[in-house]
Protein backbone atom coordinates (compact mmCIF):
# COMPACT_ATOMS: atom_id res chain seq x y z
CA UNK A 1 0.00 0.00 0.00
CA UNK A 2 1.72 3.28 -0.80
CA UNK A 3 0.54 5.99 1.35
CA UNK A 4 3.19 8.42 0.67
CA UNK A 5 2.01 12.08 -0.09
CA UNK A 6 2.60 12.88 -3.53
CA UNK A 7 1.99 16.85 -2.90
CA UNK A 8 1.97 18.57 0.13
CA UNK A 9 2.03 22.58 -0.29
CA UNK A 10 2.84 24.74 2.36
CA UNK A 11 2.30 28.43 2.87
CA UNK A 12 4.48 30.43 5.24
CA UNK A 13 4.72 33.91 6.57
CA UNK A 14 8.26 35.88 5.88
CA UNK A 15 9.48 34.67 9.71
CA UNK A 16 12.40 33.39 10.97
CA UNK A 17 10.65 30.37 12.22
CA UNK A 18 9.02 29.53 8.60
CA UNK A 19 12.84 28.53 7.78
CA UNK A 20 12.99 25.75 10.68
CA UNK A 21 9.64 24.83 10.07
CA UNK A 22 9.49 24.19 5.95
CA UNK A 23 12.77 22.21 6.78
CA UNK A 24 11.25 20.24 9.15
CA UNK A 25 8.55 19.18 6.76
CA UNK A 26 11.20 18.98 3.94
CA UNK A 27 12.95 16.37 6.39
CA UNK A 28 9.45 14.21 7.19
CA UNK A 29 8.59 13.53 3.62
CA UNK A 30 12.36 12.90 2.56
CA UNK A 31 12.08 10.07 4.89
CA UNK A 32 8.22 8.85 4.06
CA UNK A 33 9.51 9.09 0.41
CA UNK A 34 12.72 6.26 1.34
CA UNK A 35 15.32 8.78 1.81
CA UNK A 36 18.16 7.66 4.20
CA UNK A 37 19.58 10.35 7.07
CA UNK A 38 22.33 11.51 4.70
CA UNK A 39 20.10 12.32 1.76
CA UNK A 40 17.06 13.78 4.66
CA UNK A 41 19.37 15.98 6.08
CA UNK A 42 20.58 17.17 2.87
CA UNK A 43 17.49 18.05 1.34
CA UNK A 44 16.42 19.40 4.99
CA UNK A 45 19.69 21.97 4.44
CA UNK A 46 18.60 22.60 0.76
CA UNK A 47 14.91 23.49 1.53
CA UNK A 48 16.44 26.05 4.81
CA UNK A 49 18.59 27.59 2.41
CA UNK A 50 15.87 27.97 -0.06
CA UNK A 51 13.53 29.48 2.78
CA UNK A 52 15.88 31.74 4.16
CA UNK A 53 16.53 32.67 0.90
CA UNK A 54 13.53 34.00 0.00
CA UNK A 55 12.76 35.36 3.59
CA UNK A 56 15.99 37.13 3.41
CA UNK A 57 16.20 38.19 -0.35
CA UNK A 58 12.85 37.84 -1.48
CA UNK A 59 10.34 39.22 0.74
CA UNK A 60 12.75 41.23 2.50
CA UNK A 61 12.04 40.24 5.93
CA UNK A 62 8.30 41.77 5.47
CA UNK A 63 6.43 39.58 7.32
CA UNK A 64 2.87 39.83 5.55
CA UNK A 65 4.56 38.51 2.00
CA UNK A 66 4.11 34.94 1.72
CA UNK A 67 6.44 31.84 1.52
CA UNK A 68 4.74 29.39 -1.06
CA UNK A 69 6.90 25.58 -0.52
CA UNK A 70 5.59 22.98 -2.28
CA UNK A 71 6.64 19.25 -1.97
CA UNK A 72 6.22 16.97 -5.03
CA UNK A 73 6.78 12.97 -4.68
CA UNK A 74 7.63 12.05 -8.60
CA UNK A 75 7.85 8.72 -9.52
CA UNK A 76 11.68 9.38 -9.75
CA UNK A 77 12.41 12.06 -7.58
CA UNK A 78 11.34 14.34 -4.73
CA UNK A 79 11.23 17.73 -6.09
CA UNK A 80 10.44 21.50 -4.51
CA UNK A 81 9.28 23.94 -5.38
CA UNK A 82 10.15 27.56 -3.14
CA UNK A 83 8.17 30.77 -4.77
CA UNK A 84 8.57 34.00 -2.54
CA UNK A 85 6.55 37.50 -3.17
CA UNK A 86 9.73 39.45 -4.52
CA UNK A 87 11.19 40.63 -7.58
CA UNK A 88 13.22 37.45 -8.32
CA UNK A 89 17.08 36.83 -9.46
CA UNK A 90 18.49 35.18 -12.19
CA UNK A 91 21.23 32.16 -11.35
CA UNK A 92 23.90 34.15 -13.76
CA UNK A 93 24.03 37.05 -11.44
CA UNK A 94 24.69 35.65 -8.68
CA UNK A 95 28.83 35.59 -8.09
CA UNK A 96 30.71 31.61 -7.69
CA UNK A 97 31.58 31.60 -3.79
CA UNK A 98 34.41 29.53 -4.91
CA UNK A 99 36.15 32.01 -7.16
CA UNK A 100 39.42 33.35 -5.34
CA UNK A 101 38.14 36.88 -5.61
CA UNK A 102 34.98 35.83 -3.44
CA UNK A 103 36.34 33.02 -0.99
CA UNK A 104 36.25 35.47 1.66
CA UNK A 105 32.75 37.41 1.47
CA UNK A 106 30.47 36.58 3.57
CA UNK A 107 27.52 35.36 1.41
CA UNK A 108 27.00 33.29 -1.60
CA UNK A 109 27.14 29.97 -0.81
CA UNK A 110 23.20 29.08 -0.26
CA UNK A 111 23.10 28.45 -4.17
CA UNK A 112 26.36 26.55 -3.91
CA UNK A 113 25.22 24.19 -1.57
CA UNK A 114 21.16 23.75 -2.77
CA UNK A 115 23.30 22.83 -6.04
CA UNK A 116 25.90 20.37 -4.32
CA UNK A 117 22.86 19.01 -2.26
CA UNK A 118 20.01 18.59 -4.60
CA UNK A 119 20.44 16.51 -8.15
CA UNK A 120 18.31 19.23 -9.87
CA UNK A 121 18.54 23.33 -9.45
CA UNK A 122 16.86 26.21 -10.92
CA UNK A 123 15.37 29.81 -10.98
CA UNK A 124 12.16 30.40 -12.40
CA UNK A 125 10.64 33.64 -12.28
CA UNK A 126 7.28 32.72 -10.15
CA UNK A 127 3.88 33.28 -11.17
CA UNK A 128 3.60 36.44 -9.06
CA UNK A 129 7.06 38.07 -10.11
CA UNK A 130 8.97 36.56 -7.07
CA UNK A 131 11.75 33.79 -7.58
CA UNK A 132 10.52 30.18 -7.51
CA UNK A 133 13.64 28.54 -6.98
CA UNK A 134 12.96 24.17 -8.31
CA UNK A 135 14.95 21.65 -6.95
CA UNK A 136 15.15 17.93 -7.02
CA UNK A 137 16.50 15.00 -5.87
CA UNK A 138 16.77 11.48 -7.39
CA UNK A 139 15.22 8.13 -5.32
CA UNK A 140 18.40 5.75 -4.93
CA UNK A 141 17.93 2.60 -6.02
CA UNK A 142 19.25 -0.15 -3.77
CA UNK A 143 21.51 -1.93 -5.50
CA UNK A 144 20.50 -4.65 -7.59
CA UNK A 145 16.56 -3.74 -7.66
CA UNK A 146 14.75 -1.89 -10.11
CA UNK A 147 14.48 2.04 -9.48
CA UNK A 148 11.69 2.78 -7.06
CA UNK B 1 18.79 23.14 20.14
CA UNK B 2 20.05 26.62 20.16
CA UNK B 3 23.72 27.61 19.99
CA UNK B 4 25.57 26.80 23.34
CA UNK B 5 29.42 28.77 23.64
CA UNK B 6 32.08 28.63 26.93
CA UNK B 7 35.85 29.80 26.63
CA UNK B 8 38.64 28.64 27.86
CA UNK B 9 42.46 30.21 28.09
CA UNK B 10 45.12 27.21 27.38
CA UNK B 11 48.70 28.56 26.61
CA UNK B 12 47.70 32.20 25.61
CA UNK B 13 44.93 30.83 23.05
CA UNK B 14 41.08 31.14 23.64
CA UNK B 15 39.35 28.28 23.11
CA UNK B 16 35.49 28.51 22.52
CA UNK B 17 33.87 25.44 22.89
CA UNK B 18 30.60 25.51 20.58
CA UNK B 19 27.80 23.33 20.86
CA UNK B 20 24.40 23.27 18.84
CA UNK B 21 23.14 24.57 15.66
CA UNK B 22 25.19 27.84 13.94
CA UNK B 23 22.13 29.00 11.73
CA UNK B 24 20.48 32.54 10.77
CA UNK B 25 18.94 33.75 14.37
CA UNK B 26 20.24 30.51 16.00
CA UNK B 27 23.94 30.66 16.89
CA UNK B 28 24.95 33.04 13.91
CA UNK B 29 24.75 36.18 16.13
CA UNK B 30 26.12 34.88 19.32
CA UNK B 31 29.23 33.40 17.07
CA UNK B 32 29.54 36.47 15.63
CA UNK B 33 29.84 38.54 19.20
CA UNK B 34 31.90 36.20 21.07
CA UNK B 35 34.55 36.74 17.82
CA UNK B 36 33.89 40.37 17.88
CA UNK B 37 34.38 40.43 21.66
CA UNK B 38 37.27 38.65 22.16
CA UNK B 39 39.42 40.28 19.70
CA UNK B 40 38.67 43.86 20.99
CA UNK B 41 39.27 42.81 24.57
CA UNK B 42 42.80 42.08 22.73
CA UNK B 43 42.81 37.87 22.47
CA UNK B 44 43.99 37.83 18.96
CA UNK B 45 44.46 33.99 19.14
CA UNK B 46 41.27 32.03 18.81
CA UNK B 47 40.03 28.64 18.27
CA UNK B 48 36.75 27.24 17.56
CA UNK B 49 35.79 24.06 18.81
CA UNK B 50 32.95 23.14 16.57
CA UNK B 51 32.94 19.30 18.01
CA UNK B 52 29.49 19.81 19.41
CA UNK B 53 28.18 21.71 15.66
CA UNK B 54 26.37 19.07 14.19
CA UNK B 55 24.12 22.10 11.88
CA UNK B 56 25.48 24.74 9.95
CA UNK B 57 23.53 26.75 7.17
CA UNK B 58 25.26 29.17 4.61
CA UNK B 59 24.75 32.24 7.51
CA UNK B 60 26.89 30.34 9.72
CA UNK B 61 29.63 29.66 7.16
CA UNK B 62 29.84 33.29 6.46
CA UNK B 63 30.02 33.94 10.30
CA UNK B 64 32.97 31.78 10.27
CA UNK B 65 34.49 33.56 6.93
CA UNK B 66 33.82 36.87 8.81
CA UNK B 67 35.32 36.28 12.17
CA UNK B 68 38.38 35.06 10.22
CA UNK B 69 38.50 38.18 8.35
CA UNK B 70 38.09 40.19 11.64
CA UNK B 71 40.63 38.47 13.17
CA UNK B 72 43.42 38.80 10.34
CA UNK B 73 42.40 42.60 10.20
CA UNK B 74 42.97 42.76 14.31
CA UNK B 75 46.00 41.16 13.51
CA UNK B 76 44.67 37.78 15.34
CA UNK B 77 44.21 34.39 14.21
CA UNK B 78 40.91 32.66 13.63
CA UNK B 79 41.36 28.60 13.45
CA UNK B 80 39.03 25.14 13.79
CA UNK B 81 38.90 22.44 16.08
CA UNK B 82 37.18 19.31 15.93
CA UNK B 83 34.96 19.44 12.45
CA UNK B 84 32.29 16.63 12.41
CA UNK B 85 31.78 15.07 9.00
CA UNK B 86 29.03 16.93 8.34
CA UNK B 87 30.46 20.40 9.07
CA UNK B 88 33.53 19.10 7.33
CA UNK B 89 31.82 18.57 4.25
CA UNK B 90 29.97 22.01 4.37
CA UNK B 91 33.51 22.98 4.33
CA UNK B 92 34.52 21.08 1.14
CA UNK B 93 31.82 21.93 -0.92
CA UNK B 94 32.53 25.90 -0.42
CA UNK B 95 36.31 25.56 -0.95
CA UNK B 96 36.56 26.85 2.66
CA UNK B 97 38.26 24.01 3.93
CA UNK B 98 41.94 25.76 1.81
CA UNK B 99 41.27 28.94 3.43
CA UNK B 100 41.40 27.46 7.14
CA UNK B 101 43.94 26.71 9.60
CA UNK B 102 41.98 23.06 10.37
CA UNK B 103 43.12 20.54 13.42
CA UNK B 104 41.64 17.63 15.06
CA UNK B 105 44.17 17.72 18.05
CA UNK B 106 43.60 20.38 20.67
CA UNK B 107 47.34 20.30 22.04
CA UNK B 108 48.69 20.97 18.40
CA UNK B 109 46.46 23.26 17.55
CA UNK B 110 47.16 25.27 20.49
CA UNK B 111 50.85 24.55 19.79
CA UNK B 112 50.16 25.97 15.99
CA UNK B 113 49.81 29.63 16.83
CA UNK C 1 10.99 39.79 19.39
CA UNK C 2 8.27 37.39 18.34
CA UNK C 3 8.85 35.03 15.28
CA UNK C 4 6.52 32.68 15.91
CA UNK C 5 4.12 31.83 12.37
CA UNK C 6 1.11 34.00 12.95
CA UNK C 7 -0.79 31.82 9.97
CA UNK C 8 0.53 28.47 8.37
CA UNK C 9 -1.23 26.81 5.24
CA UNK C 10 -0.98 23.04 4.68
CA UNK C 11 -2.53 21.72 1.48
CA UNK C 12 -2.62 17.91 1.46
CA UNK C 13 -3.75 14.68 -0.44
CA UNK C 14 -6.18 12.36 0.93
CA UNK C 15 -3.57 10.21 1.95
CA UNK C 16 -2.75 7.78 5.57
CA UNK C 17 0.56 9.59 5.68
CA UNK C 18 -1.64 13.33 5.64
CA UNK C 19 -2.87 12.38 8.95
CA UNK C 20 0.46 12.07 11.25
CA UNK C 21 2.19 15.04 8.89
CA UNK C 22 -0.54 17.58 9.78
CA UNK C 23 -0.01 16.46 13.30
CA UNK C 24 3.49 16.86 13.41
CA UNK C 25 3.26 20.46 12.00
CA UNK C 26 0.41 21.45 14.36
CA UNK C 27 2.28 20.10 17.92
CA UNK C 28 5.20 21.82 16.19
CA UNK C 29 2.88 25.08 16.15
CA UNK C 30 1.84 24.62 19.27
CA UNK C 31 5.29 24.00 20.94
CA UNK C 32 6.28 27.95 19.24
CA UNK C 33 3.32 29.29 20.60
CA UNK C 34 4.52 28.44 23.93
CA UNK C 35 1.81 25.70 24.57
CA UNK C 36 3.24 22.66 27.61
CA UNK C 37 3.87 19.06 26.35
CA UNK C 38 0.16 18.19 27.31
CA UNK C 39 -1.30 20.81 25.58
CA UNK C 40 0.81 20.21 22.75
CA UNK C 41 -0.58 16.41 22.70
CA UNK C 42 -3.92 17.25 22.57
CA UNK C 43 -4.02 19.90 20.05
CA UNK C 44 -1.95 17.37 17.87
CA UNK C 45 -4.65 14.59 18.75
CA UNK C 46 -7.19 17.22 18.07
CA UNK C 47 -5.59 17.85 14.55
CA UNK C 48 -5.22 14.29 13.84
CA UNK C 49 -8.92 13.89 14.46
CA UNK C 50 -10.11 16.24 12.54
CA UNK C 51 -7.68 15.68 9.05
CA UNK C 52 -9.05 11.49 9.63
CA UNK C 53 -12.62 12.87 9.45
CA UNK C 54 -11.46 14.56 6.30
CA UNK C 55 -9.68 11.57 5.25
CA UNK C 56 -12.69 8.92 6.05
CA UNK C 57 -15.65 10.89 5.29
CA UNK C 58 -15.29 14.17 4.02
CA UNK C 59 -13.03 13.23 1.08
CA UNK C 60 -13.60 9.36 1.36
CA UNK C 61 -10.77 8.26 0.45
CA UNK C 62 -10.54 9.93 -2.70
CA UNK C 63 -6.63 10.88 -3.49
CA UNK C 64 -6.97 13.64 -5.34
CA UNK C 65 -9.20 15.28 -3.35
CA UNK C 66 -7.43 17.80 -1.51
CA UNK C 67 -7.42 18.36 2.64
CA UNK C 68 -6.20 21.87 3.68
CA UNK C 69 -5.25 22.97 7.14
CA UNK C 70 -4.86 26.32 8.30
CA UNK C 71 -3.10 27.05 11.56
CA UNK C 72 -3.25 30.83 13.13
CA UNK C 73 -1.72 32.02 16.23
CA UNK C 74 -4.09 34.67 17.18
CA UNK C 75 -3.53 36.75 20.11
CA UNK C 76 -5.57 34.84 22.81
CA UNK C 77 -5.62 31.64 20.90
CA UNK C 78 -4.64 28.75 18.80
CA UNK C 79 -7.05 28.23 15.76
CA UNK C 80 -6.91 25.75 13.39
CA UNK C 81 -9.93 25.08 10.48
CA UNK C 82 -9.42 21.79 8.65
CA UNK C 83 -11.52 21.70 5.40
CA UNK C 84 -12.30 18.67 3.09
CA UNK C 85 -13.85 18.38 -0.31
CA UNK C 86 -17.03 16.18 1.18
CA UNK C 87 -20.60 17.39 1.65
CA UNK C 88 -20.22 18.00 4.94
CA UNK C 89 -22.27 17.07 7.83
CA UNK C 90 -23.90 19.12 10.92
CA UNK C 91 -22.58 18.37 14.50
CA UNK C 92 -26.15 18.28 15.67
CA UNK C 93 -26.25 14.74 13.32
CA UNK C 94 -23.41 13.48 15.32
CA UNK C 95 -24.48 10.76 17.46
CA UNK C 96 -23.72 11.21 21.01
CA UNK C 97 -20.78 8.23 22.13
CA UNK C 98 -21.36 8.91 26.22
CA UNK C 99 -25.22 7.98 25.57
CA UNK C 100 -25.79 4.27 26.95
CA UNK C 101 -27.29 3.04 23.41
CA UNK C 102 -24.28 4.33 21.80
CA UNK C 103 -21.45 3.15 24.34
CA UNK C 104 -20.58 -0.01 22.05
CA UNK C 105 -20.12 1.56 18.70
CA UNK C 106 -17.23 1.76 17.32
CA UNK C 107 -17.32 5.42 16.20
CA UNK C 108 -18.13 8.63 17.29
CA UNK C 109 -15.29 9.23 19.25
CA UNK C 110 -13.50 11.87 16.93
CA UNK C 111 -15.61 14.44 17.72
CA UNK C 112 -15.78 14.22 21.25
CA UNK C 113 -12.62 13.99 21.30
CA UNK C 114 -11.98 17.07 19.60
CA UNK C 115 -14.07 19.01 21.54
CA UNK C 116 -12.43 17.69 24.47
CA UNK C 117 -9.29 18.49 24.12
CA UNK C 118 -9.77 22.00 22.54
CA UNK C 119 -11.42 25.27 24.02
CA UNK C 120 -13.15 25.52 21.00
CA UNK C 121 -14.93 23.71 18.24
CA UNK C 122 -17.40 24.20 15.86
CA UNK C 123 -18.41 23.06 12.10
CA UNK C 124 -18.66 24.84 9.11
CA UNK C 125 -19.95 24.40 5.32
CA UNK C 126 -16.77 25.35 4.08
CA UNK C 127 -16.26 27.07 0.33
CA UNK C 128 -16.68 24.01 -1.85
CA UNK C 129 -19.31 22.59 0.07
CA UNK C 130 -17.07 20.11 2.59
CA UNK C 131 -16.55 20.50 5.84
CA UNK C 132 -14.86 23.31 8.18
CA UNK C 133 -14.05 22.03 11.33
CA UNK C 134 -12.70 25.45 13.37
CA UNK C 135 -11.00 24.63 16.50
CA UNK C 136 -9.20 26.78 19.33
CA UNK C 137 -7.06 26.23 22.31
CA UNK C 138 -6.44 29.78 24.00
CA UNK C 139 -2.77 29.98 25.43
CA UNK C 140 -2.44 29.57 29.35
CA UNK C 141 -1.36 32.52 31.53
CA UNK C 142 1.17 31.49 33.22
CA UNK C 143 0.11 32.11 37.60
CA UNK C 144 0.48 36.05 38.21
CA UNK C 145 1.71 37.33 34.54
CA UNK C 146 -0.97 38.72 32.11
CA UNK C 147 -2.24 36.68 29.01
CA UNK C 148 0.61 36.31 26.47
CA UNK D 1 6.88 3.75 15.13
CA UNK D 2 4.22 1.21 14.77
CA UNK D 3 2.51 -1.29 16.79
CA UNK D 4 4.49 -4.15 18.20
CA UNK D 5 2.61 -7.21 19.51
CA UNK D 6 3.54 -10.07 21.89
CA UNK D 7 1.03 -12.58 23.47
CA UNK D 8 1.80 -15.02 26.33
CA UNK D 9 -0.41 -17.36 28.31
CA UNK D 10 -0.92 -17.37 31.79
CA UNK D 11 -3.35 -19.62 33.71
CA UNK D 12 -5.83 -19.57 30.97
CA UNK D 13 -5.57 -16.05 30.15
CA UNK D 14 -3.97 -14.80 27.07
CA UNK D 15 -2.27 -11.72 27.78
CA UNK D 16 -1.00 -9.41 24.89
CA UNK D 17 1.71 -7.23 25.21
CA UNK D 18 1.44 -3.58 22.91
CA UNK D 19 3.71 -1.82 22.42
CA UNK D 20 3.64 1.54 19.86
CA UNK D 21 0.59 3.74 18.58
CA UNK D 22 -2.64 2.39 18.02
CA UNK D 23 -4.35 4.30 15.35
CA UNK D 24 -5.75 4.25 11.99
CA UNK D 25 -3.39 2.84 9.73
CA UNK D 26 -0.71 2.37 12.13
CA UNK D 27 -2.06 -0.58 14.58
CA UNK D 28 -5.59 -0.81 14.49
CA UNK D 29 -5.81 -3.62 12.04
CA UNK D 30 -3.18 -5.22 13.91
CA UNK D 31 -5.22 -5.14 17.14
CA UNK D 32 -8.60 -6.29 15.31
CA UNK D 33 -6.63 -9.47 13.55
CA UNK D 34 -5.37 -10.40 17.18
CA UNK D 35 -8.16 -10.07 19.11
CA UNK D 36 -10.43 -11.99 16.57
CA UNK D 37 -7.51 -14.55 15.71
CA UNK D 38 -7.46 -15.50 19.73
CA UNK D 39 -11.08 -15.66 20.17
CA UNK D 40 -11.48 -17.93 17.15
CA UNK D 41 -8.90 -19.93 18.30
CA UNK D 42 -10.79 -20.91 21.16
CA UNK D 43 -8.47 -18.41 23.40
CA UNK D 44 -11.51 -16.32 25.51
CA UNK D 45 -9.85 -14.68 28.27
CA UNK D 46 -7.87 -11.77 26.53
CA UNK D 47 -5.76 -9.15 29.21
CA UNK D 48 -4.61 -6.33 26.94
CA UNK D 49 -1.56 -5.13 28.24
CA UNK D 50 -1.01 -1.59 27.12
CA UNK D 51 1.71 -0.41 29.47
CA UNK D 52 3.40 0.62 26.33
CA UNK D 53 0.60 1.93 24.41
CA UNK D 54 1.89 5.90 24.31
CA UNK D 55 -0.75 6.75 21.85
CA UNK D 56 -4.07 6.03 21.01
CA UNK D 57 -6.96 7.65 18.79
CA UNK D 58 -10.35 7.37 18.22
CA UNK D 59 -9.94 4.77 15.50
CA UNK D 60 -7.56 2.65 18.29
CA UNK D 61 -10.68 3.60 20.68
CA UNK D 62 -13.31 2.07 18.59
CA UNK D 63 -11.32 -1.08 17.90
CA UNK D 64 -11.00 -1.71 21.95
CA UNK D 65 -14.39 -1.21 22.06
CA UNK D 66 -15.28 -4.00 18.74
CA UNK D 67 -13.03 -6.12 20.67
CA UNK D 68 -14.93 -6.07 23.97
CA UNK D 69 -18.13 -6.79 21.90
CA UNK D 70 -16.62 -9.17 19.77
CA UNK D 71 -15.25 -11.21 23.23
CA UNK D 72 -18.52 -10.98 24.61
CA UNK D 73 -20.19 -12.68 21.38
CA UNK D 74 -18.49 -15.33 21.46
CA UNK D 75 -18.76 -16.16 24.96
CA UNK D 76 -15.38 -14.42 25.84
CA UNK D 77 -13.54 -11.60 28.11
CA UNK D 78 -11.91 -8.56 27.35
CA UNK D 79 -10.21 -6.86 29.82
CA UNK D 80 -7.40 -4.07 30.13
CA UNK D 81 -3.95 -3.93 31.82
CA UNK D 82 -1.83 -0.91 32.75
CA UNK D 83 -3.14 2.39 31.38
CA UNK D 84 -0.64 5.49 30.84
CA UNK D 85 -2.04 8.25 32.04
CA UNK D 86 -2.84 9.78 28.15
CA UNK D 87 -4.52 6.70 27.66
CA UNK D 88 -6.72 6.41 30.70
CA UNK D 89 -7.71 10.26 30.03
CA UNK D 90 -9.03 8.83 27.05
CA UNK D 91 -11.11 6.19 28.13
CA UNK D 92 -12.50 8.38 31.10
CA UNK D 93 -13.33 11.40 28.38
CA UNK D 94 -15.57 9.04 26.41
CA UNK D 95 -16.73 7.05 29.33
CA UNK D 96 -15.42 3.98 28.48
CA UNK D 97 -13.74 4.10 31.59
CA UNK D 98 -16.90 2.29 33.19
CA UNK D 99 -17.56 -0.34 30.24
CA UNK D 100 -13.88 -1.92 30.51
CA UNK D 101 -12.69 -3.82 33.44
CA UNK D 102 -9.28 -2.08 34.03
CA UNK D 103 -6.72 -3.38 35.85
CA UNK D 104 -3.08 -2.26 37.30
CA UNK D 105 -1.80 -5.37 38.63
CA UNK D 106 -1.30 -8.33 36.26
CA UNK D 107 -1.78 -11.24 38.70
CA UNK D 108 -4.86 -9.66 40.00
CA UNK D 109 -5.87 -9.03 36.52
CA UNK D 110 -5.40 -13.06 35.43
CA UNK D 111 -7.13 -13.94 38.37
CA UNK D 112 -9.96 -12.17 37.63
CA UNK D 113 -11.18 -13.78 35.01
N1 LIG E 1 14.72 34.46 -3.37
C1 LIG E 1 15.60 35.38 -3.82
N2 LIG E 1 15.17 36.58 -4.29
C2 LIG E 1 16.04 37.51 -4.74
N3 LIG E 1 17.38 37.31 -4.77
C3 LIG E 1 17.88 36.15 -4.34
C4 LIG E 1 17.02 35.12 -3.83
N4 LIG E 1 17.79 34.07 -3.48
C5 LIG E 1 19.05 34.42 -3.74
N5 LIG E 1 19.13 35.67 -4.26
C6 LIG E 1 20.34 36.37 -4.68
O1 LIG E 1 21.37 35.44 -4.87
C7 LIG E 1 22.49 35.75 -4.06
C8 LIG E 1 23.18 34.49 -3.60
O2 LIG E 1 22.39 33.80 -2.69
P1 LIG E 1 23.03 32.65 -1.82
O3 LIG E 1 23.90 31.81 -2.68
O4 LIG E 1 21.95 31.99 -1.08
O5 LIG E 1 24.04 33.36 -0.82
P2 LIG E 1 23.78 34.31 0.41
O6 LIG E 1 22.40 34.10 0.88
O7 LIG E 1 24.80 33.87 1.40
O8 LIG E 1 24.04 35.67 -0.16
C9 LIG E 1 21.96 36.58 -2.93
O9 LIG E 1 22.94 37.40 -2.40
C10 LIG E 1 20.83 37.36 -3.63
O10 LIG E 1 21.35 38.46 -4.29
N1 LIG F 1 -15.27 15.82 7.55
C1 LIG F 1 -16.46 15.19 7.65
N2 LIG F 1 -17.27 15.11 6.57
C2 LIG F 1 -18.46 14.45 6.66
N3 LIG F 1 -18.91 13.86 7.78
C3 LIG F 1 -18.14 13.89 8.88
C4 LIG F 1 -16.89 14.55 8.86
N4 LIG F 1 -16.35 14.45 10.10
C5 LIG F 1 -17.24 13.76 10.84
N5 LIG F 1 -18.31 13.40 10.12
C6 LIG F 1 -19.50 12.66 10.59
O1 LIG F 1 -19.52 12.73 11.99
C7 LIG F 1 -19.53 11.42 12.56
C8 LIG F 1 -18.79 11.39 13.87
O2 LIG F 1 -17.41 11.56 13.65
P1 LIG F 1 -16.41 11.23 14.80
O3 LIG F 1 -16.92 11.77 16.07
O4 LIG F 1 -15.07 11.65 14.37
O5 LIG F 1 -16.43 9.67 15.00
P2 LIG F 1 -15.95 8.48 14.08
O6 LIG F 1 -14.95 9.03 13.15
O7 LIG F 1 -15.40 7.51 15.03
O8 LIG F 1 -17.21 8.03 13.42
C9 LIG F 1 -18.94 10.53 11.51
O9 LIG F 1 -19.38 9.21 11.65
C10 LIG F 1 -19.44 11.20 10.24
O10 LIG F 1 -20.74 10.79 9.94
Amino acid sequence: MSSKPQRVEVVLETLLDSIALAEEVGVRLAEAAGFGEDDQYKIGLAVHEGVMNAFQYGNEQKREKKIHVIFELAHDKMVIHVTDQGTGFRLEDVPDPCKDENMLVDSGRGVLLMKAFMDEFSVLAGQGGGAEVIMAKRYRAPAGSPAM
Amino acid sequence: MSLKASSREIGGVTVIDLDGRITLGDGSALLRDLIHENLDHGRKKLLLNLAGVSYLDSTGLGELVSGYRYAKSQGGELKLLNLSKKVSDLLQITKLYAVFDIHNDETQAVMSF
